[in-house]
């Protein structure tokens, strides 16, 4: 066991550090989920990627940096504690890219990745339907073989799509052989789609913006209708689009949708509020002093339970059903966390101008994350049934 | 002893449900989120016209001469369908007082509730301060806008400028104490009803080839919600009768009310949005509509912390 | 609404209060499940019912003082206020006799309330076997008509049966017709049962006392061989054990089991017990004295609940699956109770001699409060589908 | 960044662990209930045999010279089978400082766990107060014995009449560090082994014509229960990891340690005894041999709240 950060970690932290404290965008950005504010983030994020900090783990050759996990982790704290924006490119570089380094063919990588970093081309997810939100298996939007076109029509209809209303691009599950599906069998049910990558600047895809809970259009709908996607852009084998998207789901349940940073940070700023509460004249309040430890440990267990993860994924070992069970921690401590914000606000907590406005906002979007990537419910069952054994029925 | 509403109060809270079901439908409180008074006029009238708004008004002057207890149901009506409208500042706290009449709406403002809400369309602004109440009609003084979660609640700072207080420290603690207690009625009136639509849509919607609403962890969270909630009505009714009867420990019966249904509301936003799941996350379902009336009433006059802060003054303060 | 007690009720309140100060015993008797304790138990017992304060909501021909619901409840809060002994008689009085009021002949009645009522009879609950917990309808003891001897034969065993290894009767289900259930069909494992009332000193019967979490004998598991029952100890019609059963399951979980006294009585407890630490030198703990706070609002919460409750019981109204929600709450309440007092004596709450030994085994009591009477997994259940609407399947 | 143990302490926490399941298995926990001592004396031996007593020791006085470290998981495995014998106190406290040596026992008492365990049968009594560490021989000190709900906890108040501080404040804090750490570890093991017992149990039991363990309520309290426990173990093996190596932070360190662990193995008592259900509320099932270790453990050396008030001072109050 060694705890210590090497001498080429540390001088990398340094960097990102001096380069972030001059180029983090002071005021913040307003939210990255209406159209001007998104062009904004796409701004951000070219500086990055300029810099190469869009994607630092990332090969060279595409954009990143070939950081190893322990550098991306120290990217992602100074990240957060610096206060830099959310990342609008999110659903690609940490959801989509994987799947494709791990199922894209070298050419597709070639052509695809370098544009995800920079930012020219943005990625949203087409998973949920209206009709399949956990049960993700009971998808109906279909695509039919177009041999002479070589490539396929897709017709359907996705929901939920974060920021789907500003992509340029989608990455989805379509079924290809509707009829293993109508006949209801289990197995035929997940082994009759296929991951498709579509563009949605072309004919028969419509895109109508749905607020959120916070106002912002930061989801969409989005309609298929005889949609046309060349055969280079199906990810995967053809029908295998199940275990495809099941890496991708992986993902966003483990190491990268939410790195510790993220919660470290609140929890520092959460640290912050109180002292500022207290010392602006409001009582000090010993029964929220220690939720409000109890969350800032939560959030230390996270960065520990995560050091001793990409420790072993550095050994070789691969992330398995455990995933459910960082799911669950983040999502709930995020919860957690901006309640006591709110808690410490008081009145003022439901006030979405001045000076405290982000804290509401973080709580409505903290409560999209045990929804959102898998209900909690079903990630509860995950744990019981993968990590501890229980018998499923 | 008996501790349940006559056939008279429940005939009348029926009533009134019956009213508000017309006049303040979602659609209503949407409305109040776009147009330019954050209020709903229809449901205003018609609840002047059925007597709520002078229901505590003494009968010299016009009202019904009635008590806490009589309008408490109705109070909880208004929080079941999020009435965008100061009811409880003008029918509960203003009214009473001769401070506002007839179709005028109050608006309230106070150390633990710093915001007054719709006060740029109330008639008669009044503060509660540690040397008395002040009132003063809206022209005479100084609005600043701010912006709250629940798109229907116009919030506004107040300048009373120079206006000294006309009522007594004692008014003081009566108005907030029945500010405390509307407050808590709505609450489990919002409790109440996103319980409900959330049973309605875990009995339509499937997942798996079944009713979500068959799964015993949405069962379990809707249970915990409701078992809640069973457990908040009471303390708040039994303020309302605690206020009427002007007990001594009143205070505390508000304070016990406040409590308990807030974080049943919180609770029951909690879990009515988690087995809503991503639909209930956007504003297209009207949830959200209810569950940002609770964000804000669970904070208003005094949060559940306060309050229980408060009673452990007395509990343990004191030794 | 009318919140004052008659004046009546209050003389009621004085006469108990006076009553209960002379007369409860000092210091507190040691636990009722033992052999010896149980003994000076059933001399208490027989002190209530001297004084006529037994069974006081029973019809003063039987040994009660036909007091009222709302004199019931004083008597209740005036009793845990006292501090006065637990009702060793208790599953008696407040499980079987609510069901022999209900189904019982009028010569039952006059047979065995009067010789509950004064602890000469003491009965335990036959429910549970070992494969049958929550699951009540899966018993498989059964009883066997004996017509000749007018009369039936009971086979099998009972088990977690409260008290059984120091009470003289139980009251229990036994299987009448035992191929309706081995088909296996619902209606056929709930309709071939029939409740009998059992002498338990008579051969055939063997009783072994089981060790609870706190190591007293405060269960047993019952053996029945061949063991002759009356005719005039069944309760009830033959076949018809399970409806008449569900009678007693809705006492214990709703009115009687655990009146809202006990818990205003913990929670002042608990009030001065934080006190005392604190005039002892402990540091004051405002985050245990929210706590503490919160659970005597619920305490409250359960007395105004229950006095709604009882003003429609007194107009007419039946008890529903409302209970459910009553059991749900009180067995939690009664843990976080005894938590938060463990919490105040910290490293001394491990102790089980001394001052606050009671505070452990009280806790220990309190644990069984979440499985007995019903799950609560299982009254969440009844709370959802019955209270809510939910469908069942 | 390496946050993981080597393949050589892997290996010596199995062969532990091996040694355990042979000579503390729950009859040997009963037993200790029952006997003279509360001790399960070949558990003891063997530990002793394997060097695990002397792992902190310097090498010139004949011990391994090894950490925290080397010893936390191998603290867990004794929490895993309830081990009713003074390791914390002998292995991480008393055998590094040369208080005791070969086979022979250390009871420790300190203000916040002021009663020493097993002091009867230890060669050497130590006390940790403000001005330094005393310790003394057994035969020279006067124990009042007190009963614990954990029948193998034999536990005495230790009056030390007049013995004076042998070891400054320094080694107070050390010593009550590695005390922390010691339990925290055992609570880990505990909370484990008492998920995995549950498992075990609802996996055969049937109610309803399934097994239990198809439930989804059972299904999420054990899920709730193994994450908890997921989120508690890092924190103390890198308060293992910061004492080895003499943290400035060590002493945070060790509280978050704690905080986490007692509060994993108090949820996983209480999701274990409502998943039994009656079965688990009797002294035949072993679970309750498991679960009072864990009552007692969770609150000795500091409860969960009084860890997080400390590392809250350290937070908050040097503003």
């Amino acid at each position: 066991m060694d705890l210590t950060f090497s001498e080429s970690e540390e001088q990398f932290r340094s960097e990102v550090r001096e380069w972030l404290t001059v180029n983090v965008p002071k005021p913040a950005l307003p939210s990255g989920d209406t159209a001007p504010g998104f062009a904004l983030h796409l701004e951000w994020e070219r500086k990055l990627f300029d810099a190469r900090y869009s994607v630092v783990s990332w090969p060279s050759d595409l954009g990143g940096r070939d950081a190893t996990l322990w550098e991306w982790l120290i990217f992602e704290e100074e990240y957060w504690l610096a206060n830099a924006p959310q990342r609008v490119t999110q659903n690609g570089i940490f959801l989509l890219a994987p799947t494709i380094f791990e199922f894209g063919t070298a050419e597709q990588q070639r052509r695809l990745l370098p544009k995800m970093a920079s930012g020219e081309h943005t990625w949203c997810q087409g998973w949920s339907e209206p009709n399949a939100g956990s049960d993700l298996a009971g998808i109906s939007s279909r695509a039919v073989r177009d041999a002479s076109a070589g490539g396929w029509r897709l017709a359907g209809q996705k929901t939920w799509t974060t920021r789907g209303a500003f992509c340029t691009h989608l990455f989805g599950l379509f079924r290809t052989e509707p009829e293993a599906a109508a006949s209801g069998s289990r197995p035929g049910r997940h082994h009759s789609m296929t991951y498709f990558l579509v563009e949605l600047d072309q004919p028969g895809v419509t895109v109508r913006g749905v607020e959120r809970l916070d106002g912002d259009l930061g989801f969409a709908e989005v309609f298929f209708d005889d949609v046309f996607v060349p055969d280079d852009m199906v990810l995967g084998g053809v029908n295998e689009g199940w275990s495809v998207a099941m890496a991708t789901t992986g993902s966003e349940r483990g190491l990268t949708l939410r790195s510790p940073g993220r919660f470290l940070a609140t929890a520092q700023r959460l640290i912050e509020l109180c002292k500022e509460r207290i010392a602006s004249g409001g009582a000090r309040d010993q029964a929220v002093q220690d939720r409000i430890v109890q969350a800032w440990i939560d959030a230390e267990a996270y960065r520990w339970q995560t050091f001793g993860t990409v420790t072993r994924l550095v050994d070789g070992a691969k992330s398995g059903a455990e995933s459910s069970m960082v799911k669950l921690f983040w999502s709930e401590l995020d919860v957690r966390l901006q309640e006591l914000a709110l808690e410490l606000l008081g009145p003022h907590a439901e006030l979405i101008d001045g000076d405290f406005a982000h804290w509401m906002k973080a709580y409505e979007f903290a409560l999209a994350g045990p929804i959102y990537a898998g209900t909690n419910e079903i990630q509860r069952n995950v744990v019981a049934e993968r990590v501890l054994g229980l018998p499923r029925k | 002893m008996r501790f349940e509403f006559s056939q008279e109060q429940f005939q009348f809270r029926d009533a009134v449900r019956d009213v508000l079901a017309k006049t303040c439908q979602p659609g209503d409180v949407r409305e109040a989120w776009n147009n330019q008074t954050g209020r709903a006029p229809s449901a205003w009238a018609a609840l002047h016209d059925m007597g709520v708004l002078a229901m505590l008004a003494p009968t010299e002057a016009g009202g019904l001469g009635l008590t806490e207890l009589d309008i408490v149901l109705i109070l909880e009506e208004t929080g079941r369908c999020a009435l965008p409208e100061p009811i409880v500042e003008t029918a509960l706290i203003a009214a009473p007082e001769g401070w506002v009449n007839g179709t005028d709406s109050a608006s309230v403002s106070l150390p633990e509730s710093p915001f007054g809400v719709w006060t740029d369309t109330c008639a008669s602004v009044v503060t509660l301060t540690a040397d008395g109440v002040r009132v003063a009609p809206r022209e005479s003084v100084r609005l600043t806008q701010r912006e709250s979660v629940d798109g229907a609640r116009r919030l506004f700072a107040i300048d009373m400028g120079s206006t000294a207080p006309i009522a007594p420290v004692t008014s003081t603690a009566l108005a907030f104490r029945r500010g405390v207690l509307g407050t808590s009625a709505q609450l489990l009136g919002l409790a109440d009803r996103m319980i409900e639509m959330t049973v309605d849509y875990v009995k339509e919607r499937e997942q798996f080839g079944v009713k979500i609403g068959t799964f015993q962890a949405v069962k379990h969270h809707l249970a915990n919600a409701r078992t809640k909630l069973e457990f908040a009505r009471p303390l708040t009714y039994r303020a309302a009768a605690s206020l009427a009867s002007r007990d001594a420990l009143a205070s505390q019966h508000v304070s016990m009310a406040k409590v308990q249904s807030s974080d049943a509301a919180s609770l029951a936003a909690r879990v009515a949005l988690q087995c809503h799941g991503a639909i209930g996350y956007t504003t297209e379902c009207d949830l959200h509509l209810f569950m940002k009336r609770s964000w804000a009433l669970e904070r208003a006059w005094g949060a559940a912390n306060w309050h229980r802060r408060m009673i452990a003054q007395s509990l343990f303060e004191r030794l």
